[in-house]
């Protein structure tokens, strides 16, 4: 048991350092802004350093319930990192009323979600998941004297109750007719015998932690709460729930189901298409821009969902490539959002207004307009690659038909993206100003070096993460 | 024989209520109903040889979140005249679907019946000698202590997130400031003016 | 020296054409015509060399072209004795017109464009007689085509210039599809588009057979007939010899040269040229007869109506081009080159002395409104009168006659003496010849005899106005005279003699529209002295058809001499001897006359056949198509698609969430049934 | 030159550009960018003088396994040469005929060519599958922002239409590739040319490839983003569409369909030939009746590359090198004809024929050189149009006469609708004030007119230069389809000859005689 | 005799009440937290059910988390509600649709 303490440090970390972040945050009052910034992201880059310490090491703890493995730590490390920016951008959003309890659900959801990424049990699973749900709630309804905000805490928290209940009633069924909520053991018993209560079992397990990845048809909250919360929390809820969410989907998909291919790999072939187009039409038409990319965040775990249901390890590669990229991508693109206030500073997320935005702000439209293409997997930008992987394990493994309809789907997603390029450089300037802001170095740098990586230079990183990916995959097979 | 009489009994009441808990019009009166359901169902669980959950479905559904419910309904001092009756207008449909998934559920959990799995190796076998609190205590506090306290950090961003959301900071409560008092010169109240005649003074 | 014959109108065409602001207009000019005359006179030595039989063939290789495989093909000038015919034909008429045209398009301002044309022309013409194999003929064949756009279009204003420009190459397009194809086939069947391999192994593929198009068809004459097509479109062969008559609103020296006396006959020295492949396909040269016979009866008929000087002239060519066809379709390869060549004379001669006419006319072309020339422009009359002496074929048989008598004989003795086909293309060539004869008396007697008939001219007129307007007061009272309708016709007008540069090559013509057909028949057509001089050239004659045609009955001999004077009587009493008659010809045979004098309607058929409706299509598949199928169906059908899909997904998302949660539920029912549907 | 990456310079060279550029002013953009092109095509003409026809079929490889999963694998064989050199030639002209006429956001404009120009010569120097891919896709990026920057009024569903009509045709050959990749187990293009596919494999790879480099070509039915996205273009970007990008759907053809699934293609080839008929035809006469310049020459465009289609898919020597001269040309004639458009638009901003008339009286230097790009575009011999024209059409006369005679209708049409345009724009009596205002070419003008009328006119007279870098390389494709090509439909039988005439024996003997030499 | 398959009917029967309280009703936002309430208690008989039939007391176990959590849930649920009840003044579901599309 204290054994086990020394493998899961960076939970340990996460936990105490938020507990001191709350207490500066007690004690010393919203003003230390900086200061109780500086200790949350102090904590994600300790835990991020023990994640990276404890690479190697692969071990189950705690009575099995959880992993200490590269899978975990290759998500842990990508949740920790978009954990860190989206603390580092918040106080420009909220400008001076940020209050200490934002970094600190932060860490706290971090912490849920990296207990989701490296649960081998059901019950680690699920105290991981609702972890990361409640801070989330919360964090969706931050800006609690705005109606969009509280009622975008109501929907998420509603609805998030349903799938949590449909979860567990799933795992209840797992549990009841394998007798066991460890993955392995679930996998022996799934390997052994197949009766119709393990496949309700299975399609109610999907379809909650469908609504965790927002897998259409579990995926109406999304645009809603997205375009409710803060710019900041959206930028979060985009990124490493995200990461966390499929990389328990995964974990849960290859180490539990594993044997019952048949049972869900139709269900997860049909989220995947249906949320490829449905992702992709609804996005069409949309006026606000965090809606926007609350559908591209379907569309793209449409695609992951692809290379999830290949089931093989390279299906398994290709979803890790494609989190860490579309992370990447999702969150420069918010920052663009972020970097764009009009004269009177309030926050611009309508998309009319951007129109004519390349001539005005060059330097933020063609950092978008990476972005949006890299997103929309137009090569020579880095977005192709992880979708070229996705397609190559669907091909792999035989499921040609759904790379065909997956890709051909891709175009109708191609359609809004572009057009919202459109909107940045050849429609005539619109009337809001957005004036040049400065001072944002951190924001600026962070855009710059990700519109640098998703162009080609992504490529060259393609041998080290091939590695990387490969390993942390390998470990579910 | 008892037993089946009992249990028939805890399920229709657990049922019935469960249905008045949607279907009541008063929120008062639904929070009433989802207390008698969460009493059956402790009896339920009594039944079922479980007697620490079904005092604790008492102790803290009952106890706590049940009042819980009610306090909020009470403060929020709604005026549930104006609330609007009926239910939405695919009802029928929507019952329907929902009659298939109970159907369907029904169905599928009667698969246990059919043949239960025999395991092998049970994670936590229940043994005679102790009782059942003892026996989960054990579980919680050793195998489980990782969940568990896991489950107490839950508990924590709950009550953060309760405070955060509904914490108001009090405006306009004053509030004696002593080291304010004391640091106050003459300077920071008074002023001293010389005004040209005819001129008067500004105030 | 072959190269600089064929090179050297080339060089003075760029010189002339891309300098011209460099070097001024009259530096064009000269550079051109000097051009032209240097091959001329480099030309007649190799022409001569042949007569008298020193003459040796051979190959010039220029330049590597392509190789693609097994095609190989080079830029390569041929000299022998059937190049060196056309060689002086080509620059002997091309360099008389070149100096014409000094005199001809004295007031044009774009003269140095011109001159580059008609040197380009000659260019082009001369690699298409100098062509070792079917590649170059093809680019001859396609610049004259070029050249001839230009020059019909040249006066560009004019829309029916351009319209004239583009119908000449877009027919003359028609024809090329088939020598494409055949050229193709030729390749395919013969492994090469050398000339001289491809006639060497003709005879071995004779009674092969190939598909073509789906058809099995024996292989030498699906290949001659696709050839032919193209010899058809340069040549204004019935069909597609619509834009001929039209080409005429080309500047006059241009007719004479390409219209008349060289590019037309393009057509013609190619079926020489391939002579041993038509031999082998008789079928192919039973077309190639009919065809020539059945050009040479319309244009001549249609001849006879024509009012306009050029159009008479032009539908004569056509029917002087069937002739040649129909000699080379009966075998008698040697009489049509014949015919060839002293057509070249006597035709661009008629051309240049209408030209001539037409500026001392002000640019009239209608011979209602002519009359009475004859005393006004003499040289121009007589040069115009041995010409037509010429083409009627005025001659003693057995004795001497005018050039068109030799070769026009040759041609009829020939199809009589072939015997078959060449029978009735012998009957049907004396009719022609009787119609021949007939027009160009016509047209002698319209120009020249008779009372002036200029007042009605618009032209004319303008000329007086101009005068007027100039302030030559010395014709102040002509004018008026004119206005109040002059008796003697004239408006007061006078016409005057052309200038020497124009003059000159008439008489040079003249000459050899005289004596052209006197001095060469031995060469030309007579049986041993013209294998000799063809000297495997071509196949000249089959040599006992060529026994054969100098042994026909004697009547055979003089019935075209016969037929030349019954025409001659019949214009002279239509038109000086009683001038009503032709009026009341018109009346009694109306439709007839309507008839041939709208060319049988080939215009208003084609028009209705392929130019609108090609139009028509075009517009359909373009809105229907296009718009209204392809784009509506694909790309905008799949954009409506996906809006309508938009739509619905909005209209989905609510905004409220027992919606959201009843999506959900339904998800979840579906999948729940699926499984239980799939795993019972 | 061993050794050294002339390739990757090339590639480098008009990248460093852009980017320069996209931090200039305008007035520097454009020196930068014609700079850069001028270098570029310099090295190309470094690259031409260095191949060795004749010599390894591939040249000047480099290869880097930066990638992991495919390499940085570049080299040339002949036909990829000539297209990068068709590239590199073009560039420099467009960005001289973008001189004046682009006068916002120059430095973007510049930039956008650059990487153009890189992404073109990249498609063509890619000897990795996935490499040629990335190249091949990203072109579209540069040409949306050209099309929908600087285009028309209807610019933006032109751009949009351009976009997405070619991506989805691709995004096919990229599941398609994948397939390749697995089956092969490699990405290396040299390896996958020798490779062979299971037949039934084949068909459905054959049919990917062809749904993505049909819509490139562009081929009939799939064609009609190309009139909007012309018309819709600045003039340099049709002119860049025109002549290097519609070349991709037949490089594409010729580098991987062909050689590659040979048993699908000889298969399929109906499906082509079906198609290019049509089209020949079809758009021709779409072609006749347009009162729009560009949009003329857009459909004319469409029918010429047809006959690339069909002479491609005629499976032999002629039929292959006719076609790649026929892309050579028609992307310099195109082009030229493009600019032609270009330089009476910039003087009067309407591309409708209607508006124009008589343009021969003042401005007789560009009646000339219009005047020589229409003859070169119908295919006058001499030019360079004809030259392709005729070896392709001769190719697919021996593979089926019936397409080749509805292929050659095509060049009836073309004259047709060709010459009615210059009709309607240079001839005519000069009668409109605006159009009479119309001053002739300006050296600049002159200065793109005059290399590309010169390489219409070599290419129509010496084309050897051309064909023989490229001889080997269609030798080998042709080797590689040999086994699977289907008989043509000529079946000559060589009968007896048919007893000659009686009375032509003798002469028949002379002829002969006389005929040899 | 009772058989788990009864709880599991029972259990059955309570979650499609509680899913159905969710989507049918329209009045008020604290019936849809009561119902995911029962939702949550027909998941714990589930499991309570499980665990006695198969003499094994991890479904005990998780019933307890599944309690903590619910407890938890119920808090910030009606947090939530409240500050959504502080903006509109209204629980009525229907009117929380500012966002859509």
């Amino acid at each position: 048991m204290t054994a086990d303490l020394a493998l899961i440090w960076p939970e340990l970390i996460l936990t105490i350092g938020g507990l001191i972040t709350l207490m500066l945050g007690t004690f010393l009052g919203d003003r230390q802004v900086g200061l109780y910034q500086l200790s949350a992201l102090l904590t994600l880059a300790a835990a991020a350093a023990a994640v990276v310490a404890l690479f190697g090491v692969e071990a189950s703890v705690f009575s099995d319930t959880l992993a200490v493995d590269a899978f975990g730590g290759f998500a842990k490390l990508l949740i920790y990192a978009a954990s860190v920016m989206c603390i580092l951008i918040a106080p420009r959003f909220f400008g001076g009323t940020m209050r200490a309890e934002y970094p600190v659900l932060i860490l706290f959801a971090a912490l849920g979600m990296g207990v989701m990424a490296s649960s081998r049990d059901l019950m680690t699973l699920y105290v991981g998941l609702e972890l990361n749900s409640l801070a989330a709630y919360v964090l969706a309804s931050f800006m609690r004297h705005d109606d969009r905000s509280s009622e975008a805490g109501l929907k998420y928290f509603v609805l998030g109750a349903l799938a949590s209940g449909m979860l567990l009633y799933g795992i209840s069924l797992l549990y009841g007719f394998t007798g066991t909520t460890a993955f392995d053991g679930i996998a022996a018993a799934m390997g052994a015998e197949l009766n119709i209560g393990l496949i309700f079992g299975i399609v109610f397990v999907l379809a909650g932690l469908g609504f965790k990845i927002s897998a259409v048809p579990f995926h109406m909250w999304t645009p809603d709460v997205y375009e409710g919360a803060p710019i900041p929390v959206t930028t979060f809820f985009a990124s490493a729930p995200k990461v966390a969410a499929m990389a328990l989907m995964t974990r849960v998909v290859i180490d539990a189901m594993g044997p019952a291919v048949g049972a869900w790999q139709q269900i997860v072939i049909f989220l995947a298409l249906a949320s490829i187009i449905v992702g992709a039409v609804g996005a069409i038409g949309q006026k606000n821009i965090k809606r926007l990319l609350a559908y591209s965040s379907i569309n793209n775990v449409g695609f992951m969902l692809i290379g999830l249901a290949a089931g093989t390890q390279a299906g398994v590669e290709a979803i890790l490539t494609y989190l860490l990229v579309y992370v990447v991508t999702t969150i420069g693109a918010f920052l663009v959002v972020l970097r764009l206030r009009d004269a009177a500073g309030n926050q611009i997320e309508s998309i009319p207004a951007l129109a004519g935005l390349s001539q005005r702000r060059p330097g933020p439209a063609a950092a978008m307009a990476v972005f949006l293409f890299s997103l929309a997997g137009i090569p020579p930008l880095f977005g192709f690659w992880p979708k070229y992987l996705v397609f190559e394990a669907a091909v792999n493994a035989n499921l040609v038909p759904l790379a065909v309809a997956g890709i051909v789907a891709s175009v109708i997603g191609a359609f809004y993206y572009i057009a919202i390029i459109k909107t940045m450089y050849f429609d005539d300037k619109s009337e809001t100003e957005i004036p040049a802001t400065g001072g944002a170095i951190v924001e600026d740098a962070v855009i710059t070096a990700s519109a640098l990586w998703l162009s080609v230079i992504g490529y060259l990183f393609i041998p080290v993460l091939a590695v990387v990916s490969a390993n942390a995959a390998a470990v579910l097979f | 024989m008892i037993q089946l009489i009992a249990f028939y009994l805890f399920a229709t009441i657990v049922i019935a209520s469960a249905a008045m808990v949607i279907f009541a019009r008063n929120p008062v009166h639904s929070v009433m109903w989802l207390i008698l359901a969460f009493f059956n169902a402790a009896g339920l669980m009594l039944l079922a040889g479980a007697e620490f959950i079904a005092m604790l479905l008492v102790i803290v559904y009952v106890g706590a979140v049940a009042v819980l419910f009610l306090f909020v309904v009470m403060m929020l001092n709604i005026d549930f005249a104006e609330l609007r009756a009926g239910f939405v207008r695919y009802l029928p449909l929507g019952a329907l679907v929902a009659i298939i998934l109970a159907a369907e559920l029904i169905f599928a959990v009667g698969a246990w019946n059919a043949g239960g799995v025999d395991l092998a190796v049970r994670a936590a076998p229940v043994v005679t000698d102790k009782s059942n609190i003892e026996q989960l205590g054990e579980l919680l506090y050793t195998k489980y202590i990782f969940l568990f306290e896991a489950a107490g950090i839950v508990l924590l961003v709950a009550m953060i997130g309760a405070i955060v959301l509904t914490h108001r900071e009090r405006g306009g409560v004053r509030v004696q400031n002593v080291s304010a008092q004391t640091r106050r010169r003459p300077g920071d109240a008074t002023r001293l003016v010389d005004p040209g005649s005819g001129q008067g003074v500004e105030l | 020296m072959i190269q600089a014959i064929v090179f050297l109108p080339l060089l003075a065409a760029l010189v002339a054409g891309l300098g011209q602001r460099a070097i001024g207009p009259f530096a064009a000019k000269l550079v051109t015509t000097g051009a032209l005359f240097t091959s001329c006179a480099l030309s007649w030595p190799i022409f001569l060399s042949f007569v008298f039989g020193t003459g040796e063939a051979e190959v010039v290789t220029v330049l590597h072209w392509v190789s693609s495989g097994a095609l190989q093909f080079n830029w390569e000038l041929r000299v022998d004795t059937l190049t060196a015919v056309m060689l002086v034909v080509i620059t002997t008429v091309s360099a008389l017109v070149h100096l014409y045209s000094w005199g001809y398009m004295e007031e044009d301002p774009d003269q140095p464009r011109f001159f580059a044309y008609l040197s380009l022309f000659t260019f082009a013409m001369l690699m298409l007689v100098t062509a070792n194999n079917l590649v170059q003929m093809f680019f001859g064949w396609e610049g004259v085509g070029l050249a001839s756009y230009l020059l019909i279009g040249f006066w560009y204003k004019k829309p029916s210039a351009n319209a004239a420009a583009i119908k000449a190459f877009v027919v003359n397009r028609v024809g090329d599809l088939g020598f494409m194809l055949g050229i193709f086939g030729t390749f395919l069947v013969f492994g090469t588009v050398s000339i001289p391999e491809i006639l060497a192994a003709a005879p071995g593929m004779a009674g092969s057979t190939i598909t073509f198009m789906g058809m099995r068809l024996d292989t030498m004459t699906i290949l001659c007939l696709l050839l032919f097509i193209g010899a058809m479109g340069k040549s204004a062969q019935l069909g597609l010899h619509t834009w001929l008559p039209d080409a005429m609103e080309g500047p006059t020296p241009v007719s004479a040269l390409i219209h008349a006396a060289t590019m037309v006959t393009a057509g013609v020295f190619m079926v020489c040229r391939l002579s041993p492949m038509f031999e082998t396909a008789p079928i192919a040269l039973g077309v190639v007869t009919f065809v020539g016979a059945a050009t040479c009866l319309f244009a001549a008929t249609v001849g006879t109506t024509q009012w306009d000087i050029k159009r008479v002239i032009a539908y004569s060519t056509c029917s002087q081009l069937g002739y040649m066809f129909f000699a080379a379709g009966v075998g008698a390869y040697g009489a049509a080159m014949f015919h060839l060549f002293t057509h070249a004379f006597f035709k661009a001669l008629l051309f240049l002395g209408a030209g001539s006419v037409i500026h001392a006319m002000h640019h009239e072309q209608d011979m209602r409104y002519y009359g009475g020339l004859r005393k006004h422009i003499p040289i121009t009359y007589w040069a115009m009168m041995a010409g037509t002496l010429a083409i009627t074929g005025v001659g003693i048989a057995g004795v001497a006659g005018f050039a068109g008598f030799h070769s026009k004989d040759g041609i009829l003795e020939a199809a009589f003496a072939a015997g078959g086909g060449g029978v009735i293309a012998f009957w049907v060539g004396i009719f022609a010849a009787l119609l021949t004869s007939f027009y160009s008396w016509r047209l002698v007697f319209l120009t020249f005899y008779g009372k002036p008939r200029w007042e009605q001219s618009e032209h004319i007129q303008h000329a007086v106005h101009d005068d007027h307007a100039h302030g030559d007061h010395a014709h102040a009272a002509h004018d008026d005279n004119g206005h109040g309708g002059a008796s003697d016709g004239t408006a007061g007008y006078h016409p005057h003699e052309s200038p020497l540069t124009m003059l000159i090559p008439l008489i040079l013509l003249s000459v050899g529209a005289v004596f052209a057909g006197y001095a060469f028949k031995y060469q030309f057509i007579y049986p041993e002295t013209g294998l000799a001089f063809w000297n495997g050239s071509m196949l000249a004659y089959d040599a006992e058809l060529m026994h054969l045609a100098h042994e026909v009955p004697l009547w055979v001999k003089w019935t075209p001499f016969a037929v030349m004077a019954i025409g001659l009587f019949l214009a002279w009493n239509s038109y000086i001897r009683n001038t009503t008659l032709p009026a009341r010809f018109v009346a009694q045979f109306r439709l007839l006359h309507q008839f041939l004098y709208n060319k049988w309607y080939f215009d208003e058929l084609y028009n209705v056949l392929f130019v609108k409706p090609a139009f028509a299509i075009g517009r359909f598949f373009w809105k229907r198509g296009d718009e209204q199928t392809i784009d509506r169906f694909g790309p905008d059908g799949a954009a409506a698609l996906v809006q309508g899909g938009t739509r619905l997904a909005a209209r989905l998302q609510s905004g409220y969430v027992y919606g959201y949660a009843f999506v959900m539920l339904l998800g979840l029912v579906g999948l729940a049934s699926w499984a239980m549907v799939k795993f019972l | 030159m061993s050794g050294f990456p002339i390739l990757s310079l090339m590639l480098a060279v008009p990248t460093i550009a852009a980017i320069a550029c996209l931090f200039a002013g305008d007035r520097t953009a454009r020196f930068i960018a014609l700079g850069a092109t001028l270098a570029t095509f310099v090295l190309g003409c470094i690259l031409w003088a260095n191949f060795d026809i004749g010599g390894a079929q591939w040249q000047f490889t480099e290869r880097a396994d930066l990638f992991g999963r495919f390499s940085w694998a570049l080299g040339i064989d002949g036909m990829a040469l000539m297209l990068i050199m068709l590239s590199v030639f073009l560039m420099p002209l467009c960005i001289l005929a973008s001189w004046d006429a682009i006068k916002e956001r120059v430095g973007l404009y510049m930039a956008m060519f650059l990487v153009m120009e890189t992404i073109m010569i990249g498609v063509f120097m890619a000897q990795d599958l996935l490499l040629f891919y990335i190249f091949f896709e990203a072109g579209l990026i540069p040409m949306y922002f050209i099309i929908g920057i600087w285009g028309g009024a209807n610019r933006k569903y032109a751009a949009f239409k351009f976009f997405l009509y070619t991506l989805l045709g691709s995004v096919l050959m990229l599941i398609a590739m994948i397939a390749m990749i697995m089956e092969a187990g490699t990405t290396d293009i040299p390896t996958l040319l020798n490779y062979d596919f299971p037949p039934e494999m084949q068909t459905w790879l054959w049919l990917a490839f062809f749904a993505s480099l049909a819509v490139k070509m562009p081929m009939w039915p799939v064609h009609t983003w190309l009139p909007d996205a012309h018309v819709q273009a600045p003039t340099a970007g049709s002119m860049i569409l025109a002549g290097v990008l519609l070349k991709l759907g037949a490089y594409g053809f010729l580098r991987f369909m062909m050689p590659m699934f040979p048993d699908a293609s000889a298969q399929l080839m109906w499906l082509v030939f079906g198609l290019s008929m049509v089209a020949v035809v079809y758009t021709s006469l779409v072609a006749l009746v347009q009162s729009d310049m560009k949009k003329l020459i857009a459909y004319s465009s469409v029918a010429h590359m047809a006959i690339v289609t069909a002479g491609l898919f005629a499976f032999n020597q002629q039929g292959i090198e006719g076609a790649l001269i026929i892309m050579l040309s028609h992307g310099v004639v195109s082009a030229a004809l493009f600019f032609c458009v270009g330089v009476i638009y910039d003087r009067l901003h309407t591309r409708e024929i209607d508006r124009y008339g008589g343009l021969a009286v003042n401005m007789p230097a560009y009646a000339l050189f219009f005047m020589l790009f229409t003859m070169a575009s119908i295919g006058l011999p001499g030019t360079s149009g004809f030259v392709g024209e005729f070896l392709s059409l001769l190719g697919i006369y021996e593979a089926s006469s019936v397409v080749a005679f509805v292929c050659t209708t095509g060049i009836i049409l073309g004259a047709a609708y060709m010459l009615y345009l210059y009709r309607r724009v240079v001839f005519g009596e000069l009668t409109k004030d605006d159009v009479k205002a119309m001053p002739d070419l300006n050296p600049r003008e002159w200065a793109v007119m005059a290399p590309l009328a010169a390489v219409a006119l070599w290419m129509g007279v010496y084309p050897e230069s051309f064909l023989a870098p490229m001889r080997g390389d269609v030798t080998t494709v042709v080797a590689r389809l040999a086994p699977t090509k289907p008989a043509g439909d000529a079946r000559l039988a060589i009968g007896k000859p048919a007893p000659a005439k009686a009375q032509g024996e003798t002469a028949h003997g002379a002829g002969h005689a006389g005929g040899v030499q | 005799m009772i058989s788990v398959g009864h709880y599991l009917a029972v259990s059955a029967v309570l979650f499609t009440l509680g899913v159905l309280g969710i989507f049918i009703n329209r009045k008020n936002i604290i019936v849809i937290l009561m119902a995911i309430e029962l939702i949550l208690l027909a998941v714990n008989i589930n499991l309570v059910a499980f665990s006695a039939a198969l003499n094994d007391l991890v479904g005990q176990v998780f019933s307890m988390f599944v309690l903590t959590v619910a407890a938890g849930e119920a808090a910030i649920g009606l947090a939530i509600l409240v500050i959504y009840f502080r903006g509109r003044g209204t629980i009525a579901v229907d009117d929380a649709n500012r966002m859509k599309g």
